[in-house]
């Protein structure tokens, strides 16, 4: 089952104690909408989207709230229907405060009329396509965020020629990608047929992780019954096999050259929820409006895998799990090697939530920092070759120009080296500092 | 929102691994070695070990108290350091010896440049060149170190000269025919043919040496064991074997290339001890993976020119010091590709 | 500027070995024992006397384009001299020194103070400033050269002073316990006016 | 030519009689241009081009000006009668040479090559007070070497004075971020860590090259 | 250009100014250098050959290469006391020189160390006095040995080497051994 380190992997990386167990069997539960949600404009990678609506207006499930704020942009949907009642800004999930639409729940669960499947849409043309699922709202589910349309629209010099499919789900806790891809393969495969042909790829490849065999069994059970020529790729149980650069030189042995795209070398990765989410934007022109979301860790009574309504608040999800336990310690948005820690149980999820990870008080607290004993574990642990243990150093000494010379814009903060070290120095909070004054002293330079 | 919940940036889990516990790891894998040595040389080694590791862990403790930075001992660096030096000096030695290495070692090897982490040398090793420079009559007998009552291992003979100061001798004689007497030379063959003989002795340590240098076996023992916990790589220590083993059957025999006997050369003097457990030393050797190849391969050949061309019959902790000089320049000039290169302009 | 200031000078506050890390090699190189610290030093100080005399002479007739050329020669005349007597009537402490009389020609001290001072000044303030310097300097070597002599042959002027149950740290008296003792004596120095600047 | 008799040079003052290390010539731009590699390389061959050309030209004037041997010039001018011993002013002969040579090269590298009058440049007014140079040449003469044995004796001693000023500068730019205690940074810590060095460098002592 | 001429003429000005004052100090030197030598050279003579006078010692030479000394009880040559030879072998850090006087059969009479640059503390002892006594003990104990068949304890000889510092005892002895058998050689020649 398992491939091969050379083909199916990639150099580097870490092997981190999994802890899926206690999800991975639990079927994807509905949560109930809360009395209210709150639906941020920016939930992506871009320009915030604007709104389009007032308060006091009356929204039903699938309605626009807002507009896209440029090409690299997505609009919202309301995710319950009811009334605004207010536009303001809110916390969210990145720790600060962005403008917000809070809608009111009237409980009706009425949806917008135009939605249902659409016999033809598989006739569609490429533009039309793009378009519902640009109206759709869809951005990356696997936690970047990245709008969905911007990747399908290549550049004209750019040719694809491979779609990849991001199933690894490498992030130890989060089940929800395992769990969509048990429940709803079709979809799935459907929405990667879609992608296929929108971007007139040659080859089709679905990443798994080799820890999932039964999603492996589903889904290529799944291809073979639809007939469609794509292949599934066991891959080597190791972290970041999900990073986008990784999981591309796992499956087709290409590399992304440093400082570039997927696309430079022919390919486009997407995540396997957002494929679902594809299928119902072009087959049924149904918006964004929920997503999977693991809630699991030591702090949660009840971990659970369920399907939240976008806009509705951490406390909300967490009450529908049985609540915190009191030694809970810390809440992080995402896995627990890159995900975000909150410290405002009112932030919402959104459309990048792929869990809710709540650690007890003492897995939160970090050990005391030691000098480090260049052990070069994290040199061995980086998958982008880089040296932590320099760059770190570089960043701490404010020796910019040595730390940008050390290739530290190629960080993706993945957060291996800092897994590894002994030394318990927080070497991914030093990068990103460093990237942070790299960057602007290119700015300045520019 | 009453209750505040901790925040930080990702990642937010780590490693089981901490400093202390790969140090206490470390030490407890020398242990088999430790206990080998008593057995062979007698009960002082164990006195020379417990008076190099207090030595060590006081002279840290006081030179932290003196630098006004918190004390640090706990974390096994100093007691690892101490039970190194001990291991790196003869059976023999005064007392007073391995207590003045360990001070210096500390002292000046380590906390000077800030403590653990940024001694450039490994401060064991720079404890036993000191002390060879400073008492060279202390460190290169090895003999008188039988105890009153003879050792548990009922060997007397093997506390004499070490192995590769005996075929140092030996090649002098042969390498000069012209300077010694038929008889004198007949001698010199034999005792490199005893030497070359007595592979089981060495493999297991029944020889005259340092104390923790002599039995290949139980050091390898220790060194596996780190090998699959991780906290030693392959690349320093087998290339470290490798060259030296290489390079000796070239260039070792008295009959001309290709006749050397690598696997003495191997198993004999501090070799084993020293790939595994020295130039391995983290703080100071390479963290590229190109920089740890190169870094055993030169330890390995300048160990070779010192045994078979140097002044001194063993070129182990001499190596790795002057190797370990290199270690800044092997990082910069082994600097890893960024993965998947540099993108094409 | 007082003529006393002018001599204490480079005793300490500008000692050319402490303060200044000028002639660091024959410091280095003749402390291994007291005897040819003292004879290092007393060579030092009787050429940059001469020199610096000479040279405050001569400073207003000398183009300043060929200043140092002519600061080289008027300093190497001296070394030669200083070379030439010492291996006629201190044999013994000629071959301890070896190469280095005639390398106090390249003794920074001596052209720095020619460029700094001696070229500058007049001469009763130039005798003054090379025998506070040379004097500095002197006194530095034998510094370091007690603590090495002590510490590496247990005695003082070759005068056994720990008795035969003293083993000698012989690395002293080597070329390493040249560069340890300097580098912890100015570490000492450093501490010293760090304390005193609190 | 006795090859192996130039390798015993070579490389024991490379490694054995470093100049450095063992017989302390050049401490002061040891000490003082260390702090970077870039910097050290550069003064490393500067240092390392002078030292050639300064062995080879006052070997010559030794040999061919002062010494009275049967090769001096003077012999034939005076005649086949004993020419006078100018020995004595050797050292004043060969510092004057240095100076003369080093501004030399400057002026040629400065018209020839700007990029490695750059480069080299700023280090070269400090090699004439640097006593390596001097240090050879006197060596050269007290040794008794031939012509090719004093070349070959002044490119290894720059060879190993580069070599010792790279490591240290290697091992400086790290210092550099390391914990040092106050007041042994800068030229403190620099000594000891040459203290340090030069322990390593014994273990190339009693090295056997030749027979 | 006039400026270069009347610089370079000046620095030539003074630097055959200093010539001349150095040639002047040289020869008020020079005497008392050659004499210095001579004085070591009468020194070691005195130590390898005592029972010589150093009036009775002479050399001998080949062009202008001093082979060895031969001393004789009286300056009139009369009664043949031995012969006086510089040795040199290469030691552990520098090359060992030493006079050695030897009788006619070989025993040695004499011994010291001329030049020397071995380890300190270690090789140096080839010619350290310890506290107390009079003599270098090292070379004290070549004493009355036959030079040709000198070796160190450890090469099965019975010259104590010095601790810790085999390498420079060893190339005392061999340097005395080969020297010597010069010495026969050129003997034989001769006789």
């Amino acid at each position: 089952m398992v491939g091969f380190m050379s083909s199916k992997s990639f150099p580097g990386g870490i092997h981190p104690p999994g802890n899926k167990k206690t999800t991975e069997s639990l079927p994807i539960e509905k949560c109930p909408a809360p009395p209210s949600v709150v639906i941020p404009l920016q939930q992506h990678i871009g320009a915030p989207s604007k709104p389009i609506v007032a308060t006091g207006d009356a929204l039903r499930i699938g309605d626009s709230i807002s507009e896209s704020g440029g090409f690299v942009s997505v609009p919202s949907h309301a995710t319950v229907s009811g009334t605004v009642s207010a536009i303001e800004v809110r916390p969210h999930p990145l720790g600060v405060k962005v403008l917000s639409v809070v809608i009111e729940n009237d409980g009706q669960e009425k949806w917008r009329d135009d939605i249902g499947f659409d016999e033809n849409y598989r006739e569609l043309g490429k533009k039309e396509m793009i378009n519902r699922i640009h109206a759709a709202g869809l951005a990356g589910m696997g936690g970047a965020t990245f709008p969905t349309h911007v990747k399908l629209s290549p550049p004209a010099d750019k040719k694809i020629d491979t779609l990849i499919l991001n199933g690894a789900e490498c992030e130890p806790y989060l089940t929800s990608d395992h769990r969509l891809m048990l429940e709803e393969p079709e979809k799935i495969v459907r929405g990667m047929e879609i992608l296929f042909k929108i971007l007139g790829a040659k080859s089709g490849a679905i990443g798994i992780e080799g820890n999932k065999p039964d999603a492996i069994k589903v889904m290529r059970q799944k291809i073979a019954e639809l007939g469609l020529p794509f292949k599934i790729h066991a891959l080597h149980v190791k972290y970041p096999q999900g990073a986008e650069k990784q999981l591309i030189k796992a499956i087709t042995n290409r590399r992304v050259p440093a400082g570039g795209l997927p696309m430079d070398i022919g390919c486009v990765v997407h995540n396997v929820g957002t494929a679902a989410a594809v299928y119902d934007a072009v087959a049924c022109k149904r918006p964004l409006v929920e997503r999977v979301v693991t809630i699991t860790g030591a702090g949660v009574k009840t971990p659970k895998n369920l399907l939240i309504p976008i806009g509705t608040p951490f406390s909300h999800v967490f009450n529908h799990c049985g609540g915190l336990t009191d030694d809970a310690g810390k809440i992080i948005m995402g896995g627990p090697m890159m995900g975000l820690a909150q410290s405002d149980l009112a932030a919402p999820v959104i459309k990048g939530t792929s869990g809710l990870l709540v650690l007890n008080e003492k897995q939160s607290r970090r050990k005391q920092e030691q000098p480090c004993i260049s052990c070069a574990h994290c040199v061995d642990a980086c998958p982008m070759a880089l040296l932590p243990k320099m760059l770190s150093q570089f960043v701490k000494h404010e020796r910019f120009a040595s730390a940008e010379s050390y290739n530290i814009l190629d960080c993706i903060e993945c957060g291996s080296c800092a897994f590894v070290c002994p030394a318990n120095i927080n070497l991914v909070h030093w990068i990103k500092y460093g990237k942070l004054k790299v960057m602007q002293k290119r700015k300045k330079a520019n | 929102m009453d209750k505040k919940y901790f925040v930080s940036s990702s990642p937010h889990i780590y490693t089981q691994d901490s400093i202390p516990k790969i140090m206490y790891t470390v030490i407890l894998t020398l242990v088999p070695a430790g206990i080998g040595s008593v057995y062979f040389f007698g009960l002082r080694t164990l006195w020379i070990m417990a008076i190099a590791i207090v030595s060590a862990v006081a002279a840290e403790a006081i030179v932290q108290r003196m630098m006004k930075r918190p004390v640090t001992v706990y974390d096994g660096s100093a007691i690892l350091t101490g039970l190194l030096l001990a291991y790196n000096v003869a059976p023999s030695v005064p007392l007073w010896l391995p207590a003045v290495g360990s001070v210096f070692a500390i002292a000046v090897g380590k906390m000077v440049f800030g403590g653990l982490g940024y001694n450039p040398m490994n401060p064991a090793l720079l404890g036993r060149a000191f002390l060879l420079a400073s008492w060279p009559a202390h460190m290169t007998i090895f003999s008188g170190a039988v105890p009153r009552g003879g050792t548990v291992s009922g060997i007397d003979a093997i506390t004499n000269a070490t192995p590769l100061n005996v075929l140092k001798a030996a090649q002098d004689v042969l390498q000069h025919p012209q300077d010694f007497s038929p008889a004198q030379k007949m001698e010199a063959s034999e005792a490199i043919g005893q030497l070359y003989d007595s592979i089981e002795d060495l493999f297991l340590g029944r020889i005259g040496g340092c104390i923790g240098e002599t039995s290949v076996v139980l050091l390898l023992i220790g060194a596996a064991f780190l090998m699959y916990r991780r906290y030693i790589g392959w690349k320093v220590p087998f290339t470290y074997v490798g060259t030296v083993a290489l390079l000796t059957w070239i260039f070792g025999g008295a009959d001309g290339l290709f006749t050397g006997n690598p696997i003495f050369h191997v198993l004999s003097g501090g070799l084993i001890l020293g790939a595994f457990y020295m130039a391995t030393d983290m703080v100071t050797s390479p963290v590229t993976v190109g920089g740890r190849i190169y870094f055993g391969i030169g330890c390995g050949v300048i160990t070779v020119v010192i045994r078979l061309y140097g002044g001194y019959p063993e070129g182990v902790s001499y190596s790795i010091l002057l190797m370990n000089l290199l270690t800044p320049l092997l990082d910069r000039w082994t600097r890893p590709k960024v993965f998947g290169g540099k993108k094409k302009a | 500027m007082s003529v006393t200031s002018e001599f204490t000078k480079g005793l300490y506050k500008q000692n050319p070995v402490f303060k200044q890390a000028l002639g660091l090699c024959p410091t280095l190189a003749v402390s291994n024992s007291v005897e040819s610290a003292l004879g290092m030093g007393v060579a030092v100080t009787f050429v940059l006397l001469c020199s610096n005399s000479i040279i405050s002479l001569i400073r207003k007739i000398v183009p300043a384009k060929i200043r140092i050329p002519i600061y080289i020669v008027v300093i190497a005349t001296f070394v030669t001299i200083v070379d030439l007597s010492m291996a006629g009537f201190l044999p013994a402490l000629h071959k301890t020194l070896g190469i280095f009389v005639p390398l106090i020609v390249v003794n920074c001290i001596i052209l720095g103070r020619a460029e700094a001072y001696a070229g500058k000044n007049n001469i009763g303030l130039s005798i003054i400033d090379g025998l506070g310097m040379g004097i500095g300097f002197t006194m530095a070597l034998l510094l370091l050269g007690t603590i090495r002599e002590f510490m590496g042959n247990g005695s003082f002027m070759g005068i056994p002073v720990m008795g035969p149950a003293f083993e000698p740290v012989l690395i002293m008296i080597l070329p390493p316990g040249a560069f340890l003792t300097i580098g912890f004596v100015l570490g000492f120095f450093n501490w010293l006016e760090n304390k005193r600047a609190k | 030519m006795d090859l192996q008799n130039l390798l015993v040079i070579s490389l024991g003052v490379i490694f054995i009689n470093n100049f450095v290390f063992a017989r302390f010539l050049g401490i002061c731009p040891y000490i003082g241009v260390s702090k970077q590699l870039d910097s050290a390389i550069g003064m490393g061959a500067a240092v390392t081009f002078v030292l050639t050309l300064a062995s080879t030209v006052t070997w010559l004037i030794y040999t061919y000006l002062l010494s009275p041997s049967p090769a001096n010039l003077f012999f034939k001018l005076f005649g086949g009668s004993a020419p006078p011993d100018l020995t004595f002013l050797k050292t004043i002969a060969f510092i004057l040479v240095i100076a003369a040579l080093v501004q030399f090269v400057e002026m040629v590298i400065q018209k020839t090559s700007p990029a490695l009058y750059k480069s080299l440049g700023i280090y070269l007014p400090l090699i004439t007070t640097n006593c390596a140079i001097l240090g050879a040449a006197l060596l050269n003469i007290d040794q008794g070497y031939t012509f090719i044995e004093s070349v070959v004796h002044g490119i290894s001693a720059g060879i190993g004075f580069a070599l010792a000023l790279l490591l240290m500068a290697g091992i400086r730019e790290k210092l550099e971020m390391a914990e040092v205690p106050k007041a042994m940074k800068g030229i403190p810590i620099a000594f000891i860590m040459a203290g340090l060095m030069a322990i390593a460098f014994l273990g190339f002592s009693g090295l056997k090259l030749g027979n | 250009m006039r400026d270069i001429g009347k610089l370079g003429g000046l620095l030539l000005l003074i630097t055959t100014i200093a010539a001349t004052a150095l040639a002047g100090i040289y020869n008020v030197t020079k005497p008392r250098i050659e004499a210095q030598k001579a004085l070591e050279l009468d020194r070691a003579l005195t130590i390898a050959l005592p029972a010589a006078p150093r009036e009775a010692i002479f050399p001998v030479q080949a062009n202008d290469d001093i082979l060895y000394y031969v001393g004789y009880k009286t300056p009139e040559k009369k009664e043949l006391i031995g012969y006086a030879f510089v040795s040199h072998g290469p030691g552990y850090s520098s090359l060992i020189e030493t006079m050695v006087g030897v009788d006619s059969l070989g025993a040695i009479l004499g011994m010291k160390v001329l030049n020397q640059v071995e380890t300190p503390g270690l090789g140096t002892k080839v010619e350290e006095t310890r506290h107390g006594e009079g003599e270098p003990w090292f070379t004290q104990q070549f004493l009355r040995k036959p030079a040709g068949q000198l070796a160190v304890d450890k090469d099965g000889g019975d010259i104590q080497s010095i601790t810790g510092a085999t390498i420079s005892s060893r190339a005392v002895v061999k340097s005395v051994v080969a020297a010597y058998e010069k010495l026969l050689a050129d003997r034989v020649k001769q006789d």
